[in-house]
């Protein structure tokens, strides 16, 4: 039996969302002409600016294109769902926002991702124009520490792209505005737990099981598996385990502050995600540290899977000031 | 053998993609993202329209089309993959209006050779290459026979080599982050690239 | 076996939850020191301001405490999961919010809701505060148009809460505001579909069941049965069937304007209501009426329903400048 | 009969709901919003409470107490229908330290009429009335035998007139919408109307 979707046919699903974005959203969003699935900021990009070009596989909205716009990314390359976009997307977005200042390609750390944008980095550089790289890898359940470099980029993109849009946009070089870039990524940590599958438009098929009363920590957001699978526990602990993973990672000294997304997957309540914030809050409070920022919806997501993700961003003064940094996307706003 | 029976061995290829496209996204599903069927048959449905309105091409043209079609339906981890695979079957035969027995050899290591340089992955990484190697090495063993000999050998190999991904952690890709719990999963991409080696040696077979 | 949810005790639910918004924006909420369920503007209320109070059941987040804040509604009144708050919580927000010109009720029409907010209206009235109130009656599936007083409201209450509340932000006195009130309501319509069903906090059991392949197009936010059920149509079709249904009530005039709201009711993906707006859009064009603006994502849930539901405000020059008007709401913003 | 008679009847009824809880859910999911039996046994739940620390009350208290706990622990629509029927119930026998049975019957018509005021239903409307209704009538003709027999009356009655709902089509409440689709399910406030007048009743056989 299919699962239930609105849709047409679904090989058309994102070219179809991308089209209804565009009427939703014309106003701050455009497709460029090379590429229907390269989405440019109407306003961001000019001439001096490092260019901000995000992107990735499709089925995580608001993620990557909710996040373009002023302040923030000047365009996202768009990819088939839960796939990495192809170079030319990559490319033209590229092209459509290098302003003299290079451009700086950030995306989680996926094999498929990396192999696409190297290409289009590659072509870039054949037209002379500089593009550096910088991966998320902000999901700490995807490898332990010593293996950091083979983790993956999951809701803390939301901090990292942010942190590096509003350095950009405070006019910082290519080379700044890299070293900030890696600086928010290691900074950043999350982690995520799902509590049922989710099934692309193609195949209309849950791509995992997931028995009932059963959920799984770490899992990835498109269904990888995770570390931990066990009986559904009560939000307390679940979100117990996740902190305490996290500030196993951060050493964050009294008087600390950080950044907060309580992340919804796609199909779970905010009841159960501000549920959830209680006892973030309650557990920062008590590690002796203060929470300068708090978001709490669905910023990353995977399709209707049902689940959600904690994401602590800790915070410096030069995180604090851009991360409190005006910016105007068509799903995203700090005003 | 022309560019005709280079588009032949694709169309071929096209069509078992779809068929097993359910079967391969659900390996997938297994130790990955579960896409792996969209995209392996979304990329040769690509090339089979892109090579439909291809005339009076050489068989270099054809591998060409076929990489570009593919990378840019696909992206994902295949996209750069078959696509760097496919320019190096191009030039593996370039100025050739006419490939024989001889070159079918040549043209599975180049695209081994892609795979490799595209994706950097070791044997026994638990990848496409861990069939696309053993496919290379059986074509070469294989060289002075029948092209569709050489191919029925490569794909026997590739399917070795799939059966034998079960027995692997994987260090690359999606499922690296699953360590242990990938052991007895056999890698989508593997699977996918013996199912097209066999299509491509039956097709070779009957034209 | 229980629906899966990311709680601590179902009875609890609610008050956690209102625990955790307040943690996350305290910067623009405050609980009423008479009532932990009354939730109010830190800035917004002030004297000679019609006070505007919404309120209702839990359970339909960011409807209704995300909509409290400057320019919008000065507070909430909230329920227990898809139940009417008490008269209590109601009568703490008047006191709260009252600036000496009246306060103005405004909440969908259903029975519980109707019982409770007028006791609370009537004890209001022994302290001299004048209530007045609006009922939302915006979901044309509810009753048939010559029973228009038995409809129910659901996600139009995003324009005709916003509408109302920058009247009142224009400083407008009590009647005005009634007025704009009652002709953003009577301007306003939704239709929605449901996909699959919620389950309530507290009995983690399906309230209803919707079999695989099947959808329901007119399923009240509470799950109230719909209209019609039957196989899952593709997603063009199923707008159609909403805009003939929204064209059909609403007799707009070549050149007319409107705001949109495509909303979903909790698990469907971003993907599907962009999708669902492509159609609107088009339709929109069809009809020879133009868009003024769009909304898209889950302004008025419940809780993990799968569906979505349009809305189509008809403006007028009036409301038009209403709903532009800047309002900063803890969960929705408008700048 | 003394105001710790009143608190065992309602004790009793708080038992019953929170036994009928999920019963009373499901009925209401079938032409309401399934919280029906979370807002019955949440009401008396909150009555339990409040008139545990209750002493040396005389009856009107306890109803009126009753009234304020049910009202803000429910809200709903049965929050304001039940607070309505027990405030009129205190006022009926207000001043009274002990009741004696030729009051029941005026207890359960106050009930009745305040739920009536409250609510505006008529009968037939497919509402708790249809079950209150009648109880009211049954306790007004039962009048003069003892007060576990009014009430037993008062419940038997309620009970027909909840299965009497299953055949009206609702004109009130989250279920008005249906029109014809409401028949053939019985009112879940029918329901629970009935369940409670016969605890009471039970409770008042024993006390
Ligand atoms: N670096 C790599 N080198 C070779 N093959 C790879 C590499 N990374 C992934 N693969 C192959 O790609 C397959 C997955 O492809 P696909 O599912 O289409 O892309 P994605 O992983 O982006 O969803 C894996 O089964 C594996 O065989
Ligand atoms: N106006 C009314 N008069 C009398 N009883 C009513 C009225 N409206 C609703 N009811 C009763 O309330 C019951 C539903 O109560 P409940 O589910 O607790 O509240 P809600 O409908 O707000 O969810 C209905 O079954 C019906 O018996
Ligand atoms: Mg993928
Ligand atoms: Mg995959
Ligand atoms: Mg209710
Ligand atoms: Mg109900």
């Amino acid at each position: 039996m299919q699962t239930k979707k609105i849709i047409n046919d679904g090989d058309d699903a994102v070219d179809e969302m991308l089209d209804g974005i565009l009427l939703a959203h014309g106003d701050t969003l455009r497709a460029s002409e090379d590429s229907g699935r390269a989405i440019i900021a109407r306003h961001g990009p000019r001439a001096g600016k490092v260019g901000l070009v995000i992107g990735g596989g499709s089925g995580h909205e608001p993620t990557f294109v909710g996040f373009v716009g002023q302040g923030l990314a000047d365009a996202a390359a768009i990819g088939n769902v839960f796939a990495s976009p192809p170079p030319d997307p990559a490319l033209a977005c590229v092209k459509e926002v290098s302003g003299g200042a290079g451009v700086l390609f950030m995306y989680g750390n996926y094999a498929g991702d990396v192999m696409n944008f190297d290409m289009a980095a590659e072509m870039a550089a054949m037209d002379d124009i500089e593009v550096r790289t910088v991966l998320t890898t902000d999901d700490v359940a995807s490898a332990p520490r010593d293996e950091i470099e083979k983790r993956r980029g999951v809701a803390g993109n939301f901090f990292i792209f942010k942190a590096a849009g509003a350095a950009a946009d405070e006019m910082r070089d290519l080379e700044e505005v890299e070293r900030i870039a890696r600086h928010a990524n290691a900074r950043t940590y999350t982690m995520g737990v799902a509590l049922s599958p989710c099934s692309l438009p193609q195949t209309r098929r849950w791509n995992f099981d997931l028995p009932e009363g059963e959920m799984e920590i770490g899992m990835g957001i498109h269904g990888e598996p995770g570390i931990e699978r066990g009986p559904i526990k009560p939000a307390d602990q679940i979100v117990d385990e996740m902190m305490d993973r996290i500030f196993d990672e951060m050493d964050a000294e009294q008087g600390d502050r950080v950044a907060v997304l309580v992340n919804g997957l796609g199909a779970t309540p905010l009841m159960e995600l501000y549920i959830m914030n209680k006892r973030v809050q309650a557990r920062i409070e008590d590690a002796g540290i203060s929470t300068h920022a708090t978001w709490v919806g669905n910023y990353c997501t995977s399709l209707e899977m049902a689940g959600a993700s904690v994401t602590v961003m800790h915070l410096d003064e030069t995180l604090q000031r851009l991360i409190d940094r005006p910016c105007h996307c068509a799903m995203f706003r700090v005003v | 053998m022309d560019a005709n029976d280079i588009k032949a061995m694709l169309l071929a290829a096209a069509d078992a993609m779809d068929d097993a496209r359910d079967e391969l996204c659900a390996l997938d599903g297994e130790i990955g993202d579960a896409d792996h069927g969209v995209a392996m048959s979304g990329g040769f449905g690509a090339i089979r329209t892109a090579i439909a309105d291809l005339d009076g091409a050489v068989p270099t043209d054809v591998f060409n089309t076929a990489a570009k079609a593919f990378l840019n339906a696909v992206g994902a981890s295949s996209g750069p993959l078959y696509a760097t695979a496919f320019m190096r079957a191009g030039a593996a035969v370039k100025g050739k209006k006419q490939i024989d027995d001889a070159d079918v050899p040549g043209l599975v290591s180049a695209m081994a050779e892609g795979i490799a340089h595209r994706g950097k992955a070791a044997p026994g990484d638990k990848t496409m290459l861990d069939a696309w190697g053993p496919a290379s090495d059986a074509a070469t063993a294989a060289k002075g026979q029948r092209a569709a000999v050489v191919l029925y050998a490569a794909a026997d190999a590739a399917a070795a080599g799939a059966e034998a991904t079960a027995g692997m952690q994987a260090k690359l890709g999606r499922a690296a982050r699953l360590g242990a719990r990938s052991l007895g999963h056999k890698d989508p991409g593997a699977t996918s690239a013996a199912m097209l080696l066999k299509a491509m040696a039956k097709s070779m077979e009957k034209g």
